[in-house]
């Protein structure tokens, strides 16, 4: 009976890399890891959203529209809807001028039941501290 | 020359914008390029700005990111693919993918 | 009108890059222009055929071809492709194979060119 | 000795990214390491069985299989894979595909996480 | 934490080092990083260097690129990929490629 | 009866993308382009190395040693032997605090006539204006 703790830090803008959605698509895989594992063991993941990273919580991304191609913010969406901790730097958001308004906050069409959380960087690097392993993207 | 410059991203690895002295330049902001027409840091807007060019930005892709034409510097003007392809063969030479 | 040769050495998925590469194509065909593509490096990636379509990915297979019924020419860079464990039997039927000077002798005779540098 | 899980998710040739993740893991099992190598993204690429030798191009199937004979476990992600065009058919031999909670579950043991982000 | 730190490019398009505070920070220039061991501009060493930090550079991607251990900045040591493997397992906890 | 120029421009350093070799090998294959074209017709690739593109340059690499791979200096040399005009940005190389002495400047060994010609950046910019089209790599 163990838990390993991963802490998805992701630093980059969406759509040019493939990194972010990446990201959130790994991190979301940690609810069925359980297949490869023994009774009780566990995989957790918290997503951290850090300097241009920030900008993939912009609300109302249309690239399914117009490139067919689901948005990282429906995988932000996804995330909630599976529980996961979703943190965005609050200090990243203000350099831009970005504030809760212009960001996904909730996935309450899909009936999720936690919400991304806008935290100062010290919290985000708590959480860091707090995890096994980090990956970078 | 006439010149028409794509920018895809939003830190740029290169600086070849510096030296580029074209007679007539063209700024074509495409894919994270977008977010020197829209972004803001610490209330201050891109640098890439500054230049002395004609200012375009691709609207998909600015819808794609989450933004609308509300949300483009007034020295940005909206286009489509198509008045990318007219830029391209009517007002400039040549084109350089930076 | 005029002839339009892009050349794109960016992955299918990743940058989009590519897709980009072929909206664009699309936008000058409907134009009326002809327009050459050429696919380098990690772009040789287009030309395999059976790209299965998910929404997580940039899918190219369909529209690819659509273009090519319209007389998009598109061609891959048969080195940049073998390299990568990509052969004549899995490349999409009409994608062109062939050596680095073919994008050059397409640049010949174009009025423009757009070479997408960058990954 | 412990146990190294690698991530890598850039192309077979480019950032050269996959050739240090490959020299890494045989540099770990040299010194008696477990060694788990994940691809996603791009680096699926890696999976290609045929790669054709240049000396112009990143070439990474022969390092591979020695690595695997010494006992490197390495897995492409299948949904990447397969968006690209990547089939079972033509993946190399004793190359595993699986979808991306393996890579977690690598972890879940290991010692030491280096996870490769970048293209 | 004991965390370190991989750098691969010469133009950093991240400022995730500005933010990390571990309390022990080792930073491994790899690849095209290693361009801030052996790369002055205009007679100013890399600004990269300027961390609270251990620093390393891969003899192999040094010699890749043309330069020797003669080359490097005197902060940083010159090491294989075995060092590499054993700094990972036996002097830091995490690690962090950027 | 025709010559198209083309401008091949390198602005990134080697080995982290692959787009500075291909530079090269495309601008080599301007040497065997003719044959899709008409008796007389020629496409000519003039290279330029600026910014962090000059690092190409720098002599002694060891990719063929280390990773089994041709140097970006080998297609340099190559590019010389079929006299191609190889321009290298002055002020940059002085800005990285280069000489002559660090970069590739012949390909005597393999009988090239010509040599990588440092210059100004305003030759590089004349030469840009000279071309029908620019390749920015």
């Amino acid at each position: 009976m163990a838990t390993t703790k991963l802490g998805f830090v992701v630093q980059r803008p969406p759509y040019k890399s493939e990194n972010p959605k990446l990201a959130l698509t790994h991190a979301i895989s940690s609810q069925s890891v359980e297949i490869y594992l023994e009774d009780g063991d566990l995989v957790t993941a918290d997503i951290a959203f850090v300097g241009d990273g920030v900008l993939n919580c912009k609300k109302d991304q249309k690239a399914m529209e117009h490139y067919g191609l689901s948005s990282t913010e429906s995988h932000i969406k996804m995330s909630l809807l599976l529980d996961l901790n979703v943190l965005v730097c609050k200090e990243d958001l203000e350099r831009f001028g970005m504030t809760e308004n212009d960001i996904v906050i909730d996935a309450e069409e899909f009936g999720a039941d936690v919400e991304v959380k806008v935290v100062p960087y010290d919290e985000i690097a708590k959480m860091m501290e707090e995890m096994n392993h980090l990956l970078f993207f | 020359m006439k010149l028409v410059a794509f920018v895809s991203d939003y830190r740029m690895p290169v600086d070849t914008l510096d030296r580029l002295k074209p007679e007539k330049l063209g700024i074509i902001l495409v894919q994270n390029g977008v977010y020197h027409a829209t972004t803001k840091e610490n209330g201050n807007p891109s640098s890439l700005l500054n230049y002395s060019a004609d200012y375009f930005v691709l609207q998909e892709d600015l819808e794609t990111r989450g933004y609308t034409s509300s949300d483009v510097d007034s020295k940005v003007k909206v286009i489509s693919l198509g008045d990318v392809v007219d830029l391209i063969f009517n007002d400039y030479e040549k084109t350089a993918w930076l | 009108m005029g002839k339009l040769t892009i050349g794109c050495f960016a992955s299918l998925i990743g940058s989009m890059n590519l897709d980009f590469a072929v909206k664009l194509s699309g936008a000058a065909l409907e134009k009326g222009h002809k327009v050459d593509l050429w696919v380098s490096g990690n772009a040789t990636m287009l030309s395999i055929e059976k790209q299965r379509e998910f929404k997580d990915y940039s899918s190219l297979e369909k529209p690819l071809k659509e273009l090519m019924e319209k007389g998009l020419k598109v061609t891959a860079c048969e080195a940049c492709a073998e390299a990568r464990g990509y052969h004549k039997e899995n490349t999409m039927e009409g994608f062109q194979r062939f050596s680095m000077d073919w994008y050059l002798a397409s640049i010949f005779d174009a009025d423009r060119v757009l070479h997408i540098g960058g990954e």
